[in-house]
């Protein structure tokens, strides 16, 4: 479907100098680093806007506290750290400060889940989207590829309010071949199916999509939702999903506890379905030092082995 | 708006505050009050001795100064003052910690007009004003910001990923005071976690440094001038003060925290500062009474039996 | 069902005194504080053992982490601060230097929910059972009244690893009357029924044995169950009640984000059962400043709502 | 097993030591050069100059002296030492840095035999340490914690935290090191956020501070016997460092905090310590490798298209 010529795969190729384009149209965004600015690509935005650009240095905690009160003044933050750190070193300071506060803070969560490959599992974040999920006020969005990215990032210039914005380190290949239309609480169906439903975000919905090419060459015919928004979720998407599909499967770079897949689970044991979910994941345990590669495979994370475990279930 | 009382009347002002500060407190069986007692010379001097500038009627204005009180749970003490500066009818003193109240017992930003950021929890109050100076410098702004902090609070390591970076970016628009009444909730700060040479810890930091007797009035306000000065530099007041200042029987014991006064031990809080107002030279404190009737009062001063 | 007389429903009562009983019994054991002495009733544990009592004051995370290096060290350390604070101020020190490293480190979190009361949304945590459940290696466990934390104390003095142990303030009443046996990943049915399963934890286990009351008056007969380990589950006996009471209905003193209620949808939706699921908790917003009574009718948290809405569900 | 070497030795085995981390890194195609070879004569003092304590046969004693590598990217200097010293075969250190491996880019206790906790996330090693510190003095315990920081990692708010701690229990067996390299990942400590003066922070937080050369393994271990000596407070040494040190290209440059070397590079790397090896007085550096066979070193010293 998507054509990846050209376009970088790497998020911050995409996001930095979006940055600051964006930083032009918009005066009152501010950018916040942890001594991750190579991470986040955002040494452009610190060049052009040296006074809009914020480094804390290797303290996540005030970064984000301190990023709520530029917020509480009128400014737009996109504040970053890698995923754990943001989510995890800073946890109080999120829900707090930029959730109770309701500051309009863009907290950047870069290098996630398995991505963050061998720096290993101090690094690798499992369990950012659960953490960020739980926390009343705060939206959790995901983009499948570098555009969709684009699309978030824009979309993010203008919103008002607190976010989880998750990047992975790069994607595994673009799903989109141009930006899309980005909206909270939206998902997109991007293949149509009637035997099973698979729903992925990040760099999950490109394998998602891989797998139903697989699935395909064995007759079985699935449907691939991309859902962005991970909070708020597309509930309706998921219900209607279910009851013309059945099996419903999650595919996420994130633990099975708390993520995607649980937030499937809430809606559909909610709805009393009786559509099978089963969630793909990191398997509730820590991130090893191993390449994306290798770590996708021993967590069940590729299209021949979901496709593999969804032919069985329909067998 | 930036309203400056002389010292006399700076100290009626803040006996008038004490004395609202425990019937409301008193009133509401509920509220901090060691550690909202200990500061309320220290706001006292920032509201009404010409350094805060707010505007009750404009509370949002953005080039309006900003006060954080990191320390949360003394929000009692800036409640009585906002109410004595109009952001609210006195009268809603009366619901400080009812349920769902619009003074619940942390500041909270979203439910009161004239607090500045939700706090509670204990240091993040501090970054938050470190963001906000940041922002009044991107901005060119010309707007001050205070934070208020307990001296345990200090022993949380925010405070010191803040401190550092407010000394780089050189946040001369920041000015934090630590109300250093040596008690935390366990007992004395030195026991608990001891806070050591505090004036060396910020001077490392790169901070300028005061200190002061917290419950002089003078004192506070002459450091606060120096450190409006001070270029280049965040500026902290260490200001020594006594945990349940002015209640004789609060006065440097840990567990008024957070204890809820008998109704006797509510008569005789309000006594004995009537009795300073009174050596201050002062009449009358009872007709300072923001919130409360004659007969609300008399029953908790105890007169209604009389 | 309980016998209530003298035992006391404030958590520091049975587990202060009880510690000092299990410091004498277990000489590894630890108790560290985070000026929280009083809410945690350790004051007795520090008397008696000076040399085994940290507290390290308004300082969270060096708590967690450092109660960590004490557990490699061969001690098994009681740590606390509310539960707010002990989960999400020391989020990452809780999950990398306790669960990553494996230590035994029971992190007990205090004033759980709304039991927080008036120290309002700073204070009342509706996310730890949520950011807890998503680490690997992490047990998370809360009694349902203070037999229970008795048992649950107990069997903590002799299990060796990461546990998240959630204290309420206080009970709203008894469940037991006499200390129960407890163990990791096992739930107890405290009440047989056909019609509809409460499935409960913590001071909601109290709130949906009175609701089965209310429900029986309405010729409802509600199976009651226990859930004191919240992780690991108890999967069979969700599973088990899905299949014969159809309508499962889950109770907390927590969000509805990502605690019991998420743990038990993923539970039926992998199992592709229809049962319906309802979760009962908070509904995904901060506390507020008010009473524990006054929160829990706002959160529909009270026997007459919970019946109300169980009735209104199967008419 | 409290090995002590001569400093002419002491110099001889940093260097084989650089060397081999070179290689490994060069092997492998990662790590992370620029904060492994700053503290490359820093561990070769702790391990080889009489210091730590501790036995590869019995890597779990519990009574041993613990070492805490905070910075816990520097493992790979940690690995050289440990397969040098016994603790797995040398041939291991293939293995660092691939799928799974058992030498994990950040130390791994479950993993690795002699790592005492797992880090990488940085701040969380120092309070463990604090936490091994506190322990000992329960058990009346002999054994010393040794905790290597960086200066990038003092930014944390934990080691304040940590340091408080520390010194409130008086842990005089707690030995810090701060890799005082002057620079992090996105340049200069002193420009991203400056730390300022660290001997004026860590006295001020109740510590004995030494300060050293951290390049000179007499400065370092004479320091480490003074903070031997120094009771009743845990004591720091701040060991002025070059990041990248030794090989003149990575030297002071924050791009080599965790690139990978090229073929050429590699090549340049090993030859610029076999020249300082030389300049030494010693000869042969060659023969010090641990891991790999005479045409594995070919490969990476180029010498295999000779
Ligand atoms: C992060 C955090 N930890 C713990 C608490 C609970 N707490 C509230 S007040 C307090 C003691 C504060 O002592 P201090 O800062 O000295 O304040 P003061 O003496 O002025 O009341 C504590 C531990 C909190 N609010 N926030
Ligand atoms: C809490 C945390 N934040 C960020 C990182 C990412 N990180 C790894 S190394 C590093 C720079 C460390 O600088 P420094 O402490 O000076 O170490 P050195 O120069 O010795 O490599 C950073 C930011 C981390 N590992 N942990
Ligand atoms: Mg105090
Ligand atoms: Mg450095």
């Amino acid at each position: 479907m998507a054509d990846t010529k050209g376009r970088s795969l790497v998020s911050k190729d995409i996001f930095g100098p979006l940055m600051v384009e964006l930083g032009h149209q918009y005066p009152n965004i501010v950018v916040c680093d942890t001594d991750l600015m190579r991470c986040f690509g955002t040494k452009g935005f610190m060049k052009e806007f040296p006074k809009r650009h914020i480094n804390f240095g290797i303290a996540e905690q005030n970064c984000m506290a301190a990023s709520a009160g530029m917020a509480l003044c009128g400014k737009n933050v996109f504040s970053s750290s890698f995923a754990n750190f943001a989510t995890k070193r800073a946890c109080d300071q999120v829900s707090i400060s930029v959730c109770y506060n309701h500051a309009n803070v863009k907290v950047c969560g870069l290098y996630a889940g398995l991505t963050a490959e061998k720096n290993g599992g101090t690094h690798i974040g499992v369990e950012d989207v659960a953490i960020m999920r739980s926390f009343p006020d705060m939206a959790v969005v995901e983009a499948a590829d570098t555009y969709e990215l684009e699309a978030i990032t824009r979309y993010m210039a203008e919103y008002d309010g607190p976010v989880y914005f998750r990047q992975p380190k790069m994607y595994l290949r673009n799903v989109y071949d141009s930006v899309p239309s980005f909206e909270l609480g939206r998902s997109v169906e991007l293949k149509n199916g009637r035997d099973v439903t698979l729903i992925a975000c990040g760099i999950a919905t490109g394998i998602a999509l891989d797998a139903a090419d697989v699935l395909k060459e064995n007759g079985i015919e699935a449907r691939v939702i991309n859902m962005p928004s991970i909070k708020p979720i597309d509930a309706e998407a998921i219900i209607k999903a279910a009851a013309q599909t059945g099996l419903i499967v999650t595919i996420e770079n994130h633990s099975t506890v708390g993520g995607l897949g649980s937030a499937a689970a809430e809606v559909l044991a909610e709805n009393g379905s009786d559509a099978k979910l089963i969630r793909m994941g990191i398997k509730d345990h820590f991130g090893v030092t191993a390449s994306l590669a290798y770590q996708l495979k021993q967590n069940g994370l590729t299209k021949e082995i979901i496709a593999g475990e969804i032919s069985s279930c329909l067998r | 708006m930036n309203e400056k009382l002389e010292f006399g009347m700076l100290r009626k002002k803040a006996e008038e505050l004490r004395y609202n500060l425990i019937a409301m407190m008193d009133y509401a069986g509920s509220g901090h009050p060691g550690g909202s007692l200990s500061s309320v010379e220290i706001l006292t001097a920032i509201y009404y001795g010409g350094f805060l500038n707010a505007d009750a009627n404009d509370p949002q204005n953005p080039a309006r100064d900003r006060l954080i009180m990191s320390k949360g749970h003394a929000s009692p003490t800036q409640y009585v003052i906002l109410a004595d500066k109009g952001y609210y009818p006195k009268e809603t003193l009366k619901v400080f910690d009812v349920d769902n109240s619009m003074l619940p017992k942390h500041c909270n930003r979203k439910l009161t007009p004239g607090i500045d950021a939700s706090t509670g929890a204990l240091g993040q109050g501090m970054s938050m004003a470190v963001g906000m100076a940041m922002a009044g410098k991107m901005d060119d702004a010309s707007y001050k910001t205070y934070c208020l902090l307990g001296d345990g609070e200090c022993q949380s390591g925010e405070i010191w990923e803040a401190a550092m970076s407010a000394a780089k970016y050189k946040l001369d628009n920041l000015q934090v005071i630590v109300d250093n009444n040596g008690l935390q909730i366990d007992g004395r700060s030195d026991d608990i976690m001891p806070l050591g040479d505090q004036r060396a810890k910020w001077e490392a930091f790169g901070w300028n440094v005061e200190t002061c007797n917290g419950h002089s009035l003078e004192e506070i306000s002459a450091a606060l001038e120096r450190m409006g000065k001070a270029a280049d530099k965040p500026s902290v007041l260490i200001a020594d003060t006594i945990k349940g200042k002015g209640v004789s029987f609060m006065e440097n014991d840990a567990d008024w925290h957070s204890r809820k006064m008998t109704k006797d031990e509510g008569v005789q809080a309000l006594a004995e500062i009537t009795e300073s107002y009174k050596a201050y030279g002062f009449e009358n404190i009872e007709a300072s009474i923001m919130f409360l009737d004659e007969k609300e009062l008399a029953q908790l001063t105890g007169k209604e039996s009389v």
